[in-house]
């Protein structure tokens, strides 16, 4: 991890009454993700991972706060920058690796790699490599719950810069007409790719566009976890609850380029070091220790998780690439994939 | 046996699927009313408005929540009203729908059916008359309906519901008057990938589908009085096709002529022609041929948009120069 | 014209010193916009018009009060009930009777027909046979007037159920991205085709989410024409002096079906006996009788309009149908539209 | 003659473009730091914001406002970043752009060039590697464009830019690096509809495109070594497609293998297969041959993604079945 992350800004007085033991789990979510992306960078390098990683650094708060109020049972659907959700839906560690690593054994046997990872054995429906497509698809799973009677909920978490497309004013629309248990999570990292989001933004953007279409919105701050978990603490419930469409707002931003192979020229240096005296790792571990977890404690989460991970990287290594014959399977359950190709 | 029309056929096979399947149901732009053109009336009042579900003139939510309600085990079906319309959700079909079971890895299935109806039909002129079957053939994961008589739009469209995979299914406008016996057995399914041949024949293999089978019916008529026996395939699915019909047919006539009415230039005639061209080249009396429309937009005019539909004339015409070849 | 628009709602006191000769002008526009539609209809009917009309009867007052504002180099975008915004933008009503019957010398020599009529003589960049479709259309003609640093306008007319698509919201975001000139006009006829817009509408609809893009609206009554002609009289000037988009909401009604063959057996009888007495030309009567306009001058412009749309039926009855070979005219520059297949 | 890079041609050629020509101008995401290709690296400096201009991650209004800007008189370059994300506004390439002129009786023409890079590359997976070229020649009114050489990539993207009508100019990503020389005559234009003979042979006609030839070429040096001359045709643009130039190899050859990266199910190979199988019948040696992408998906794993490829190998085992035949 980034020893950048160790000076961080101050944040005054600790909450009172902090549940210690739930942030030391968001703590470790955080860390898991910090990490896994660390290693699908290093993969890439290693000429071991392929195509593009779009890392989370520094977006780790909004995933862990929001899926720690999410059941297993509950649908998430993610973005081209999904790891760290789909993590934190509790998706198996290894199996993801193993995805970026293209082998068998990943998520989806390598079909799908990082822009496509999912794990629908815990309601992970998918990452997604076109922006804003996954909204009206989160609108479709929870008008299915609804039709089910279920009390399940979706959770569609996107960026800032899905809200120009149109499948955004489409897929709120058709949650709202139909009432449906939606969670909209607006990652706001203040970029879409190269190009800052707000230059390419009409009006005030995210909420205001919910609120337009009937859907009330919380906004935070999304690197301070404690309040992703407050808000999602309310907001999971009511649309449980039956309360409709909620959008939460979460402001973010991301540490790394937005693909691993981005060095960002495009913002200033300063800018990027004031950014990571808020990283909300350093945050949440300034928090645990006002209230009074041990650095020794701290420390020993850290080294789980990177162990974790380096385990994770090894079996990955060693996993077998894909049978070919996988590239012909799953197509459709009619017709000749080969076609008149052969 | 029923007698019905067309469009009264996919309405029974709804309805049918439905009762069988509760896990059944449509969504589109007033399809509380009976959707554009009737294929609807009279379910909402048997299925209630949750089912049979009205829809915002939002396309690409319309296919897009049909994915992701597929996924989370309904059977939706997606009217598009026009498929010229299903334009506006190209994403949500083919990077989405066709796409999600293999890049998953199998983890999740995509039972929609896209309802597209096509075709030249009363002078709707370009944006509402297009009949673009071959780009969903050349799409993997998708699977391709194209029903000529009120009897397969029956049994295509029952066996489209309970497919588990993504079904772009088009009707043609301009046979929804059109009448036929259509089988009462609820179980009764036309199979994807089988052909039907319309008419025996030795001399000449005509490969057509949807509204156009009838053209050639006509001129198949025609062209017997004349003494030119023609066998008639109609498809029924472009994606699976029935390549072994088509071949054993060719095989045994030596003549290959492909009528559609989309677009001739990458039509998916060009798909069936080089099939042959490549499998039966030692078998060929003389060079297959395709008849369709030429590479124009569709214009308003009656006498114009008639300009561009292949008539029966020139069926019978390319069907009796390649006969003297 | 239809007797029922005789009997009108009272409209209490008339406002002062009224433009009478604007006011008639725009009688006599709404006037011709009526007969034409019912000449389409009757076309139709007697089988030398195909396809699909939409009629804009009761929806006049919107065209002629915003055309009334817009010079000839203005652009105009409409949808495919567009009869009404073309003729009031000053297309040739002969050459778009011409059209509807698919004859030589329409405005698009018959390949277009009503769902595509278009006249880019008059500044008339077409109807629009896809709902939503003219909006981003209309963004990048402004984006161009803009580039070009002229003082001309785009004027986009679209319907309430367009702003359920997401054209709508890319083109209103691109219109407000880049403060380009651009009057968005939402024809609010409370209908899209046989559904109630706003149960297919979430939010407080059009002008809200108009607002909620940075885009200010203006709210009335569009069966109004002087309400109409005084709303396009600030924001057609606004939007061409640099204030970036506008957006107008106009509440109007469809006194007929969706198209003609539309019976309309959805809404109550009763609803639109309601919606006759609010006929926007039996307004406008009324406002002229208040004003001191005398029945034989109103019944004067009735006679002209009618009696040209006499002709223009005539002349186009007897204009000839296009030659043949224009079904592979004007495809494009490069390649034989014969392609492969003849 | 500079030696350029296949993206650099392009550069060059927008460049020369828009010095040329004050009303052509070009829009997409994040254009103004390069693009995500660096196919716009320093435009922005000698051309400015306002026509090296930004766009929101809004494809339909990038292509809808293109159309709309050119009715007005302006020549934009649309940039998709990759071919998939058209997918996002078919509407309004397909049933705008496309139609206009024709559906408006000639009232009005639409230049824009919307790029939208295509293929397989580097494990981008299924909704990043596409190459629907098949699905735009199928749509009248459309040229579609596929270079597969940097001095092509430089005159066919000029031509495109100074064509009055709506191009769909589909780059290669695997092509950027490659590197050859390129004219320097800001006045060179490639035409469109005219082949470009890569080799000259009597035995066996290849035609591919993109960046297929450079596989087909390196199979065709293979197939020399064993005697067998291969004909290697370069289509470069699908339409208009230089049908005369294939008709003439193939009546000298009596033998063709098509070969295309694309799904070959409906895939642009089909065209000209089905067109030399109806026309050179007699003149045929052996049947016509596609190879192309089998009907899946593009998986991620590198091994899995490298198996849809058409090989070299298979491009000579193929041609050498011909021959025997
Ligand atoms: C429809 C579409 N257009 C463009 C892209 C290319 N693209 C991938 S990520 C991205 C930026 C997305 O920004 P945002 O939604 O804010 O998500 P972030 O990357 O910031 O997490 C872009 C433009 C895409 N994947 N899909
Ligand atoms: C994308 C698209 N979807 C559906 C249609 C079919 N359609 C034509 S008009 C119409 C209703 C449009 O309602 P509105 O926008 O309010 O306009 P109005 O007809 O009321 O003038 C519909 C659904 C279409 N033309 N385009
Ligand atoms: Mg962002
Ligand atoms: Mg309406």
């Amino acid at each position: 991890m980034s020893s950048r992350s160790q000076s961080v800004a101050a944040l005054g007085p600790a909450p009172t009454n902090l549940d210690v033991e739930r942030l030391s789990g968001h703590h470790l979510t955080m860390l898991r993700i910090r990490a896994f992306e660390e290693a699908a960078i290093r993969g890439l390098q290693d000429k071991v991972v392929f195509g593009a990683i779009h890392p989370s650094i520094g977006q780790e708060a909004v995933a862990a706060g929001v899926c720690g109020h999410l059941r297993r049972d509950d649908v998430l659907l993610s973005t081209h920058r999904g790891h760290g959700h789909t993590l934190a839906k509790g998706a198996d560690l290894n199996a993801m690796m193993r995805e970026l690593f293209g082998r068998e054994g990943g998520t989806s046997n390598g079909k799908g790699g990082s822009m496509h990872i999912a794990d629908f054995s815990v309601g992970m429906l998918g990452a997604n490599g076109v922006v804003s497509a996954n909204i009206v698809i989160a609108a479709g799973a929870a008008h299915a719950l609804k039709l089910q009677g279920r009390d399940a909920i979706v959770c569609c978490i996107f960026g800032d810069g899905a809200i120009n497309r149109g499948p955004f004013l489409e897929g709120l629309n058709w949650a709202k007409v139909f009432d449906l248990p939606v969670l909209f999570v607006c990652e706001d990292n203040g970029f879409a790719a190269t190009t800052r989001t707000r230059t390419m933004t009409a009006g005030e953007g995210p909420s205001a566009r919910a609120r337009s279409l009937g859907i009330p919105s919380v906004e935070i701050d999304g690197n301070d976890v404690l309040a992703v978990d407050e808000a999602a603490r309310d907001l999971v419930p009511a649309v449980r609850g039956g309360a409709g469409p909620r959008f939460l707002h979460a402001h973010t931003y991301r540490l790394t380029g937005h693909t691993s192979m981005d060095a960002a020229a495009y913002r200033p240096k300063e800018e990027v070091e004031a950014r990571w005296r808020l990283d909300p790792i350093a945050r949440v571990e300034e928090l645990l220790r006002q209230a009074g977890l041990s650095e020794g404690a701290i420390e020993a989460q850290r080294r789980a998780a990177n162990a974790e991970l380096e385990r994770a990287y090894a079996d990955a290594l060693a996993a077998p690439l894909p049978d070919n014959a996988r590239a012909f399977a799953d197509v459709q359950d009619v017709g000749d994939p080969r076609g008149e190709a052969f | 046996m029923t007698v019905a029309t067309y469009i009264e056929a996919s309405r029974l096979a709804l309805a049918e699927e439905m009762r069988r399947d509760p896990k059944v149901w449509a969504v589109g732009e007033d399809l509380g009313r009976g959707g554009v053109f009737g294929q609807y009336r009279g379910l909402i009042d048997e299925f209630g408005p949750v089912r049979i579900a009205d829809a915002p003139i939002s396309e690409a939510a319309i296919v897009g929540a049909a994915v992701g309600a597929a996924m989370m085990g309904t059977r939706p079906v997606a009217e598009m009203r026009f498929s010229d319309f299903a334009l506006c959700a190209i994403d949500e079909l083919v990077n989405q729908a066709a796409k999600a079971r293999y890049m998953f890895g199998g983890q999740t299935r995509v039972p929609i059916v896209v309802r597209e109806p096509i075709g030249m039909w009363r002078s709707s002129a370009a944006q509402h008359s297009q009949s673009l079957e071959s780009w969903y053939a050349h799409i993997p994961g998708l699977v391709v309906v194209c029903p000529s008589t009120p009897a397969d739009n029956k049994g295509l469209l029952k066996s489209a519901i309970r497919c588990d995979d993504p079904v772009v299914y088009m009707e043609h406008k301009g046979l929804w008057p059109l009448e036929g016996e259509v089988p009462d057995d609820p179980e009764h399914l036309v199979p994807f990938g089988v052909a039907k041949t319309v008419r025996e024949g030795r001399d000449l293999t005509i490969v057509s589908w949807s509204a156009q089978v009838h053209v050639c019916a006509k001129a198949a008529e025609t062209l017997a009085a004349a003494g030119v026996e023609v066998e008639l395939i109609d498809l029924r699915t472009l994606w699976p096709w029935d390549k072994a019909a088509v071949l054993a047919s060719v095989e045994k006539t030596g003549r290959l002529l492909v009528v559609q009415e989309a677009v001739s230039v990458a039509g998916f005639g060009a798909e069936i022609a080089a099939t042959v061209a490549e499998n039966l080249h030692r078998a060929l009396k003389t060079g297959v041929r395709r008849l369709g429309a030429p590479r124009v937009p569709v214009p308003y005019a009656p006498s114009l948009e008639t300009s561009l539909r292949v008539a029966e004339s020139q069926v019978v015409e390319a069907a009796q120069a390649m006969m003297k070849t």
